[in-house]
């Protein structure tokens, strides 16, 4: 169990080239993040999840599917940590264990709606269409 | 031939541990020059040096090798017992057997031999060895202060009042630096005009202190105890001697649309100006940027109504040179520029400021007259967010910011959130903290008085965004033991900015030759145990040009380097080094090549005349080596083709003796 | 039959300001290297002359290795600069004349840099003992 | 171009002499034989009628002798310069070797001067006079009768690969001057380069296994005007007048290079020079050619003032460990 966990934890530092112990706790990712409402785990707790080792309750959060990937923490954080980086790999990680059962290019205007901002659109396509 | 005396020491087990001092002491024994050969626990204890002191006594040395630790540990212990014996320091040479023997070695055998050879170099040497006495070159007893804030200020007070005369360059057309600026000062909240201004004052009016306002360094030579600075006076287009300072031109010049710099550009002042009211000296000084009659020949307004005759518009630049014996850097520090910061809004919103401009605002003598009033509609702010850290502790490979703490933002921004909710207990403060810092005397004390009597909301978070909207300011933070993000609308933003040395360290530096870090921060001489010292002999530092720093600190710093400027003013006569290069005339090509590599400028020329082997004279042309400004290097001895040149305590033929018997 | 290890001769010329407080600092954290490298101490890397280089070959070293401070941390300001220059062109000429160009090497090592110290000495000790003796620049009246 | 002949150069030694510009005169004499050509002081015209000569071994190059010769006496002496003479004399001047005002420099173009080496190698032995004729040159022997070579086989290896005809000093010209040559000079020196470590030390070896330390190379070198050379001084540490070790030889001729590094120009009088004919040049066209590499393209006393390689850095220059690869030698 605890292998697993480092494993993770490996993984995610690997493809994600993020390095949480340059965090020095200041929260301006999390002050910066437009969807910090829509979250349960914030920016500055994904860096501190990830450093403790913490994957198993960021990848069964929905926290991952609300970061907009805007990279506004990322652009502001003093240390240079970018967390929404660490957001990406942890959702490459639960993609990659659910296997090939991602959304194709045209499921995706089906199921779109007025409210949703362009910048969602085009992460999303990242984000699922690989 | 010498009679050389060699000393192993057994520096208790981390020598003999490895090495077999007593076989060491017995090999030699017979090496050439050696007559007499031992071994002692602890040669640098009493005992031991009593034990050189009597050998050399007793056998006539002329020589001795301490075999013992580095020479950069004990060289100076053993020369000062080889001189207290009567021997000159220079006859000694050390073997360096523990660092680079006996601690890097395992092998009692292996350590042994190499122990020997180290021994036989060092004895080889000594054969070689004359003794040696360090020039001496007078001292200019006379400082110069570069900087006239705080720092500059206390360190000429102290200096002078020792009794030296003190000349501070100040670039600003008067001095009293940042801390003029300031409204109150932590933790003791005195206002800081009361307590800087009378030592302005008391600088002015010191006879030992001479202030050189409006002027700049522009050149620096020389060395320790004989520089030689060329300053700039720059034309201020008013008799310095003349006026009076009264100010009428100040409020008759029709150009009024200056931005004024001293209120960070908050209002605007006139081309004709005086920085503050009591400025030192208090005399007036035209902006040639701004003043009409400079730049079109048609106005000459202040001219008129001056009654004291003092304006010249005809003032130039001037140069003058002086020597002095120290230098001070005392440059000082200023806030980091706000633009990259584009989250904070600092250039969409005028209501976002820095703690600079918040001081001004506060300041009974500032644009608003003391009244805290918003500079976007002069409306009085009801939420006031104070952010710190920006542009701090940012990482080495973040775009923007320094990587370091400024250490002041914590203590101010808690005196502003403080005097802020003193003078206006209606108004909402928020300071956004990632760590609250206040080592520092009564520093803690005073951050929690303004949390618990001043009911300042600290929030441990940071601020992600500032966005304007309509007159409001939309604060977006996060509160991290809350868990939560805020939104909070402000009517200011203040933004505590990190601190750097002023750009006019570098060129500084590097006319002094004084080293720097990556931040541009005066490198001192040691970290802990020379903090006021920079590497470079003669050259001190002041103030927050060594690193950020608050008043408390940069006033002890400021006398610490005073004292040390004093230590050596006190002096007549400086000891150089005496390992210096000395030219063979006889062998002297006097092509130039030594001096065009020597880093100091000690080598001249002169043409001399000759009694050449073949009974002519001629005159050639031959270098001679200013033993004060050389430093040892031995660049030159190499450059020369004719081994003319050679250094003293390490001349060719030592270095080659030490090869040979490392390589028998 | 068993040979006589071969044990080079190594002088380490380094320079007062930082290649000897390396080296100094590399015995105070008790850094092994190999006894046969002997430091000569030279106030700075360009107090070095070309010729106590051949000295110290015709005098039977094995190998040559001048430390000095990293460029631009010169403690008198530009000497390694000079060595720099002077050790790329006496280097290459060795060369040219047949020398191995293992056998000399220019290593800058600050006062900080014990541990590069220790491991640059056992670099070259190793080089050099990889190489054998030293034919090509002996003198042998100088051989025992 | 206009030829320089025996007669136009006694003509203006002549004329400055008489003019008081001068009061004496650098030039060549003839001695045991014709191709042994040294070089003299004349101060009367009557001395240069009877003993100057001038032809295709006049290659002695004069300006290290005005080192001595302006220590000597008040007045100007006059020196003819060929074009590559005129770069030593920059050099010297350069390093303050002597007093520019007591000489008068005639530039004098040069087709190159020949080797006597390359004479005899198509000769034969018994060469006992050398004569010009157009472009050829008429060799007497002593067994063969007379023999004609053409001037351009008979060529000294410097003038092969001549530099440059341009003159950089001078107070009169007599001809015109001509242009810095894109030279094949290096050729040699890559060869060497390109051979291995092992072969280059085979070719060393048997090159410097000759020298006998005449010290001819030194002595004639414009570069090697040390007052007193470090080989030559007891207290040098380095002193040695005889060569008795394979390694002296070698430690001799790296270190003389070595001094002599970056103010070389290139004159070729060394190998001229040498008894044992050792291509000495080489040493230092590998010092000029590395510099030229390593640093900024550099020709020693191409102008007086210059600042030559090795009193001289840049913070981003090489490193030693670089060297060795960048120069182009082999491994």
């Amino acid at each position: 169990m605890e292998n697993n966990t480092n494993r993770m934890k490996e993984q995610i530092l690997r493809t994600s080239g993020v390095n949480p112990l340059k965090c020095m706790r200041c929260g301006k990712c999390s002050g910066t993040c437009p969807a910090y409402d829509e979250m349960e785990y914030h920016p500055h707790e994904f860096v501190y999840m990830v450093e403790r080792g913490d994957i198993e309750p960021l990848l069964k959060s929905e926290s991952l599917y609300k970061c907009l990937s805007c990279f506004a923490c990322v652009d502001r954080c003093p240390r240079d940590v970018e967390p929404a980086k660490l957001v990406e790999a942890v959702r490459l990680m639960v993609i990659r264990q659910q296997g090939q059962n991602h959304l194709k290019p045209d499921q995706i205007p089906e199921m779109l709606d007025d409210e949703l901002p362009q910048q969602a659109i085009v992460s999303a396509l990242r984000k699922y269409a690989k | 031939m010498q009679r050389i005396g060699v000393f192993v020491c057994h520096c208790g087990t981390n020598i003999a541990g490895t090495v077999d001092v007593k076989a060491v002491a017995e090999a030699l024994r017979y090496e050439p020059g050696v007559v007499i050969s031992t071994e002692y626990q602890y040669m640098c204890s009493q005992a031991g040096q009593d034990m050189i002191h009597e050998a050399i006594r007793e056998n006539n040395l002329t020589g001795i090798v301490v075999c013992s630790c580095s020479p950069r540990m004990h060289e100076a212990t053993f020369r000062k017992t080889a001189q207290s014996a009567g021997l000159n320091p220079y006859m000694v040479e050390i073997a360096n057997i523990r660092e680079q023997c006996s601690w890097v070695h395992k092998d009692m055998e292996i350590g042994t031999e190499k122990a020997i050879i180290l021994g036989r170099a060092a004895i080889a040497k000594v054969n070689l060895n004359a003794p040696l006495t360090p020039g001496e070159t007078p001292v200019t007893k006379r400082a110069l202060v570069i900087g006239g804030g705080i720092a500059g200020i206390q360190t000429a007070l102290d200096i002078a009042d020792a009794g030296f005369p003190v000349d501070i360059v100040e670039t600003k057309p008067t001095i009293g630096g940042k801390m003029a600026q300031l409204d109150k000062t932590f933790p003791t909240l005195d206002c800081a005009a009361c307590i800087l201004t009378p030592k302005m004052v008391e600088a002015a009016q010191h006879e030992n202190i001479r202030i050189l306002s409006y002027s700049e360094v522009q050149d620096i030579k020389g060395f320790v105890g004989n520089f030689t600075v060329q300053i700039k006076k720059k034309a201020r287009y008013v008799k310095e001697d003349i006026c009076t300072g009264c100010g009428l031109c100040t409020e008759k010049c029709p150009q009024k649309k200056v931005p004024n710099e001293f209120n960070l550009e908050m209002d605007n002042r006139r081309a004709i100006y005086i920085p503050f009211a009591q400025a030192v000296p208090k005399v007036a000084t035209i902006d040639p940027n701004y003043c009409t009659m400079l730049k079109t020949g048609k106005c000459g307004v202040c001219a008129k109504v001056c009654t004291a005759k003092a304006i010249d518009y005809t003032q130039k630049d001037e140069i003058m040179e002086e020597k002095y014996g120290a230098i001070v850097a005392a440059t000082g520090f200023n806030p980091i520029s706000m633009k990259p910061f584009d989250e904070y809004a600092y250039s969409q919103s005028k209501d976002v400021i820095t703690s600079l401009e918040f001081e001004r605002l506060m300041n009974a003598a500032g644009p608003t007259g003391g009244k805290l009033l918003r500079p976007s509609d002069g409306k009085h702010p009801h939420t006031i967010v104070f952010v710190q850290c920006v542009g701090s502790r940012c990482s080495a490979h973040a775009s923007k910011g320094k990587e370091y703490c400024s250490k002041i933002c914590c203590m101010y921004t808690a005196k502003h959130a403080m005097l802020t909710r003193d003078k206006y207990p209606d108004t909402d403060v928020y300071v956004f903290y990632i760590d609250v810092r206040t080592p520092g005397k009564n520093f803690d004390e005073f951050y929690r008085r303004a949390v618990e009597e001043y009911g300042v909301h600290y929030v441990k978070g940071m601020v992600g965004k500032v966005s304007p909207e309509g007159d409001k300011l939309m604060v977006q933070a996060s509160d991290l033991l809350a868990d939560k993000q805020l939104h909070i609308e402000a009517d200011l933003v203040v933004l505590a900015a990190a601190i750097e040395p002023d750009m006019s360290a570098r060129p500084l530096a590097t006319m002094l030759t004084a080293s720097m870090d990556t931040n541009d921060f005066f490198t001192e001489a040691h970290p802990k145990l020379r903090p006021v010292e920079s590497p470079t002999a003669g050259v001190f530092l002041s103030g927050a040009c060594q690193g950020p720093k608050d008043i408390p600190e940069t006033v002890s710093q400021a006398g610490a380097a005073a004292a040390k400027v004093i230590g050596l003013l006190a002096k007549d006569k400086l000891k150089g080094n005496p390992c210096v290069a000395g030219s063979d005339e006889w062998m002297c090509n006097g092509c130039s090549s030594c001096e065009r590599v020597c880093p100091y400028g000690a080598i001249t020329y002169v043409t001399k005349e000759f009694r050449m082997p073949d009974r002519t004279t001629a005159l050639r042309r031959v270098a001679q080596v200013n033993e004060a400004v050389c430093q040892g290097c031995g660049a030159c001895t190499v450059a020369c083709p004719s081994g003319a040149m050679d250094l003293k305590g390490f001349a060719s033929s030592q270095i080659m003796a030490e090869v040979d018997a490392i390589c028998k | 039959m068993q040979m006589t290890e071969f044990k080079p001769k190594i002088v380490a010329f380094c320079c007062n300001w930082c290649s000897y407080a390396g080296a100094d600092l590399a015995g105070n954290n008790r850094l092994n290297y190999p006894a046969e490298v002997k430091i000569i101490r030279v106030p700075c890397s360009c107090r070095v002359n070309p010729m106590f280089i051949l000295r110290a070959f015709q005098r039977g070293a094995d190998g040559v290795i001048l430390c000095g401070c990293h460029p631009g941390d010169c403690h008198y300001t530009s000497g390694n600069y000079y060595t720099r220059r002077r050790m790329a062109l006496l280097f290459s000429m060795l060369n040219f004349l047949g020398i191995e160009k293992e056998r000399t090497r220019v290593e800058w090592v600050s006062a900080a840099e014990g541990a590069k110290f220790a491991a640059t000495m056992n670099d070259f000790v190793a080089q050099i003992t990889a190489l054998g003796e030293n034919k090509r620049l002996e003198d042998l009246r100088c051989k025992k | 171009m206009q030829k320089v002949t025996r007669e136009i150069l006694l003509a203006k030694a002549a004329e400055l002499l008489a003019a008081g510009t001068v009061n004496r005169v650098l030039g060549w004499k003839a001695g045991e034989f014709t191709y042994d050509v040294t070089p003299a002081l004349f101060t009367t015209a009557a001395e240069l009628e009877k003993d100057f000569v001038y032809g295709p071994f006049s290659g002695a190059n004069f300006s290290k002798y005005l080192v001595k010769e302006t220590r000597r006496d008040e007045g100007k002496v006059l020196v003819f310069l060929k074009p590559c003479d005129t770069y030593s004399f920059n050099q010297l001047l350069t390093e303050h070797r002597f007093d520019r005002e007591r000489v008068y420099a005639v530039g004098i173009p040069c087709d190159g001067m020949a080797d006597i080496q390359r004479i005899k190698d198509q000769a034969g032995d018994g060469v006992s006079g050398v004569e010009c004729d157009g472009d050829n040159l008429i060799v007497h022997t002593l067994y063969d009768g007379d023999k004609t070579l053409a001037m351009a086989d008979c060529l000294a290896e410097r003038c092969v690969n001549c530099k440059s005809k341009k003159h950089v000093a001078y107070d009169e010209l007599i001809g015109e001057t001509g242009d810095v040559i894109d030279s094949h000079r290096f050729d040699e020196v890559e060869k060497l380069e390109k051979m291995t470590e092992d072969e280059r030390f085979a070719f060393w070896q048997n090159e410097l296994s000759r020298c006998i330390r005449c010290n001819a190379c030194r002595d004639v070198c414009p570069a090697c005007t040390c007052e007193k050379c470090v080989f030559g001084n007891p207290n040098s540490g380095v002193e040695n007048k005889a060569i008795s070790d394979s390694f002296e030889e070698k430690m001799f001729h790296v270190i003389r290079a070595f001094h002599v590094a970056g103010r070389c120009t290139d004159c070729g009088e060394c190998s001229r020079v040498c008894p044992q004919n050792i291509p000495l040049h080489l040493l230092n066209r590998k010092f000029i050619r590395d510099i030229d590499n390593f640093y900024d393209e550099y020709q020693a006393g191409a102008e007086v003032g210059q600042r030559a390689p090795l009193v001289n850095y840049k913070q981003e220059d090489l490193e030693p460990s670089e060297a060795v690869e960048r120069s182009g030698n082999n491994a």
